[in-house]
């Protein structure tokens, strides 16, 4: 294993450290709970928009905490989920006193310990929401299965209620927003490298010379299917089919397309495949009305990408446009 | 020989000696299924309950070691282990009260209460490939091992663990239905489930510990 | 080789296609000859400050073109300089009628084709100077060399001439202001692996499993010494002496300290890395003002990072903190 | 027999397909010692010269050819060796003037202005490890070759693409001063630099395609 650390079991906290010193007008970091929260908060009067989850998917969730997007993130160990008392005390450092609203990735360590952490909260007087996020297509959804992964979509929930909490929605509403945001976002991925969990030091899975994998989740989680490397056509084509014949998106729908980096892939091969996803979508008679692009939902140093779609209206458009203030995301501010 | 609190102890030095020693090869279950982090998860966790031992005041009575174990693998392991291992000692601890000593039948029940609380919190039946496929037979052999008469904890413990590692070996066939694992579908088929296997571990480290005990002091007999 | 892509010839081409896709509010991209333009230029009246080199470097140089920083970029092929027709083309697109400043990275290729450029762009009519960026110190410099590579101190030297010419500078401020920033800022690189050119399909180099090369350039050159993979604490030592001792940098100095990716690594590495280097500074009484934190001036896939310094004073904090609006760096706008 | 613009033009396509035969080998030096592109850079440059040459009307004379050749090269290669081969063409197109077909002497005026023209762009000197190393030899031995009584171009090209391959060969040892390959300092030794080899490779095509020419068509003999 080769990487820039010192540690396998210090990682997170010399990581929060150097964040902490990389953005002192964006955000503070508190250890032991380990959690972020926006320098200028708590927001009095405001919502406070919580999430959180294993470290390693950097820039999620810290790197989105700030004026427009996250009052606060709980980094758990990699790949883990963060424990029940960083999410309380996360909640209680953001609270401006409208409740809290916590936007949690579908996974059961993630779902249990932050329902954990909601009960405290609410013994310690906070009203709280949770909405689970699970974007994620490659799993089949099913009553009886953990359901849907939490993946890419997550960034534009964060994105999306956290400036509707920021013009003023109140908890009721910031919840309704986010699920509806959270029932016309859809995703998926692959992976050509697995990344290398630093306290286990070989990667989370291997795959052949010329193998890829399809569906794989953003924990080294294998995916669905293994096969061979193809043109980026055809990669694009078997993220993106699946996705539109999900929600389904049709012809007309506006979207917003966010072509995602699980880390290694270069920006040069990102834009590529974005390009051609566009292209498939005009095809398609879908209008991409707003796009992103980049590593904003990483597992790692793997090399892959993800596609998320977001069916826009008027709405999520303002939204989406607002002012934000982030390390990762930032604009009109 | 009923299990007094210093057992009780003692069980727990065995139970983290034991994760420790298995931690590799549970990060390798879990690579091949979830995403690799159990061992280290456990590790971690039961590592910060010796800590947490050693710092504290010396708990008077197996029940407020549980719940000592319980918050501390709370706060320290996260992922879905942390909430349902915290569960299981959560519940067990309510299980035995203020006894100052466990018996074959408070052992049996403490189980039982452990397998109803991780059930409550996670949702999984036995058949979905979890942790609940080692604990639930091992709940259900421990109650008829306790109907014995005069079953000590250690003979309790000995028919849960190896009930425990019957229900983890019988994992492997299985689908996964619950947990990072249900991601796969048909591929999650042909692996042991590490969460099953960490319980069978903890239980067979708890009745090797316990009949240990109960053959007094090392070199005593 | 896996990468996302369709056929090795034709990936800039495809990539520059999704960049335009991207961001058709703020880049308007060229093809034959290649080059990219702010969608809002050429600004009557303001200087050109126009950049460019081999692809493979994203953002660097096409995702910082935009209000306050680039008027106009040229992509080479995949590590290789753009041509001179290509410079001239985007010169004259972006020629705003106050002449054109050229940020050149130092490399033999980049400066022969920059020149010709030049040349052509005075024929056309248009006022053109050049400036050379030489900022790695770990190429040795002397008269009868190629003298130092630019690396990471050309992000620097981009925004904050960017913000002079945004301004209102004119171009001789423009290029003493470029010369005074390159004779300030210093930068050296690491690597754990190397990335692969499509068109070579192989890395540039192969180092061992515990591996590292230091000193190394932006195109897969291999550096001047090659070590076992050291402790974060070390390596980011290994950078940030020699840097310090060339300047050299001092007690009481302020700077602006930017850890970079070189592409493949994560940013909790990076920023793990960026902790460990923001306490050495403060070690030596060196002042870090300003940071930037994140994969600006990569090597494709390749892991690794660069440290780069520069030292501040209260005008090129302002220019720094001046709005920006590109695709990689925003903000104020 | 003197060199027409056919014979020149044949001579392009020769050397075309030599940059052709030997980019993997070309990539391959450079990525030792620089960034692995110098094979691509030729190929792309040379396969866009023959293009040129289809698409254009037929030039009339060897300084029209080197001079299209030239700026082809400049707005298609890119790097170090667009400008410096392309600069080499542009000068021998302008020692060559309007002669409508090159002698032995022509062809080794028409190499040193080519070198010429690349020192002054590229301010190498020989022994800085660089396409200079097998180029100013060539161009020494080719204007030796022409005092020669009646020399042919191909008598004049085989002497230069003779001294080019030996001064190529000679950069193996050397420590580049210039280019890519100087970032290296001592380590750049021990390796053949790429823009000598692929120099040497030129010559000795261009020398090639002179003498079959010479020998008039195939099987004419
Ligand atoms: N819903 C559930 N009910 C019971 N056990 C579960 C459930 N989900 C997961 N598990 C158990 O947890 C184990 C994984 O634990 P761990 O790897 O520590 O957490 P994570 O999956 O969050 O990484 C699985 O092997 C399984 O036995
Ligand atoms: N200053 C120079 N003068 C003469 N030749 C040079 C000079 N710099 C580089 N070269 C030649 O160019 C070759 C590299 O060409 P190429 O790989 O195509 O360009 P780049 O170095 O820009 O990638 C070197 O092997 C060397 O022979
Ligand atoms: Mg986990
Ligand atoms: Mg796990
Ligand atoms: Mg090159
Ligand atoms: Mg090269």
């Amino acid at each position: 294993m080769k990487k820039i650390i010192n540690d396998p079991s210090t990682v997170v906290a010399e990581a929060l450290r150097g964040m902490a010193a990389a953005h002192p007008d964006l955000l503070r970091v508190h250890t032991d709970p380990a959690f972020i929260v926006r320098a200028d908060g708590p927001v009095a009067g405001k919502v406070a928009v919580v999430s959180g989850g294993g470290s390693g998917h950097e820039p999620l969730h810290g790197g989105f905490v700030g004026m427009g997007m996250l009052d606060a993130a709980c980094p758990g160990a990699v790949f883990t989920s963060p424990t029940p008392d960083q999410v309380q005390a996360a909640i209680a450092a953001a609270d401006g006193g409208a409740g809290a609203l916590l936007l949690v990735k579908n996974y059961t360590g993630d779902v249990l310990n932050f329902e954990t952490a909601a009960e405290l909260a609410v013994i310690d007087g906070t009203e709280v929401r949770t909405v689970l996020i699970d974007d994620d297509v490659a799993v089949q959804d099913s009553l009886y299965t953990a359901g849907r992964r939490g993946v890419g979509g997550t960034v534009l929930v964060e994105k999306i209620v956290g400036a509707a909490a920021e013009r003023g929605d109140d908890l009721a509403g910031c919840e309704a927003l986010a699920r509806r945001v959270v029932g016309q976002v859809r995703s998926m991925g692959l992976a050509l490298t697995a990344g290398t969990v630093p306290h286990v030091g070989e990667p989370s899975f291997t795959l052949g010379a010329d193998e890829m994998e399809i569906g794989i989740g953003i924990h080294g989680e294998p995916g669905r299917a293994r096969v061979s490397v193809e043109p980026a056509d055809v990669m694009v084509r078997r993220l993106l089919d699946p996705i539109l014949a999900d929600l389904p998106f049709g012809k007309g729908d506006r979207v917003l397309l966010f072509t995602n980096s699980m880390g290694g892939t270069p920006l040069i091969e990102l834009y590529l495949a974005h390009g051609i996803a566009e292209r498939l979508l005009a095809e398609r008679g879908i209008v991409v009305e707003r796009r992103l692009v980049g590593p904003y939902t990483t597992s790692l140093e793997m090399q892959g990408m993800s596609l998320t779609l977001l069916r826009l209206d008027d709405e999520l458009i303002e939204l989406w446009d607002a002012p934000v203030r982030t390390p990762a995301l930032r604009w009109g501010a | 020989m009923d299990c007094t609190v210093d057992g009780v102890l003692a069980a727990l030095r065995a139970v983290t000696d034991t994760v420790v020693a298995h931690r590799d090869e549970l990060v390798g279950l879990d690579r091949a299924i979830g995403d690799g982090d159990h061992g280290e998860n456990l590790t971690r966790g039961f590592t910060s309950v010796l800590a947490k031992f050693a710092d504290a005041d010396q708990p008077g009575t197996p029940g407020q070691v549980f719940k000592l174990v319980a918050t501390t693998l709370i706060s320290t392991v996260g992922g879905a282990a942390g909430p349902l291992f915290g569960t299981a000692f959560l519940r067990a601890a309510t299980a035995v009260g203020e006894a100052s000593s466990l018996d074959g039948e408070l052992v049996a029940a403490a189980l039982r209460a452990a397998v109803d609380g991780v059930v409550a919190r996670g949702k999984a039946a036995e058949g979905d490939k979890t942790l609940v496929d080692a604990l639930a037979p091992a709940a259900r052999a421990a109650e008829t091992a306790a109907t014995e008469p005069n079953a000590t904890p250690a003979a309790v413990l000995a028919a849960a663990a190896q009930a425990a590692e019957d229900g983890a070996e019988a994992t492997v066939p299985l689908v996964a239905r619950k947990g990072r694992a249900s991601y796969l579908g048909e591929r999650s088929a042909g692996h042991l489930d590490p969460g099953a296997r960490s319980t069978a571990l903890i239980l067979r480290a708890l009745a090797t510990s316990a009949s240990t005990a109960a053959q007094g002091p090392a070199g005593a007999r």
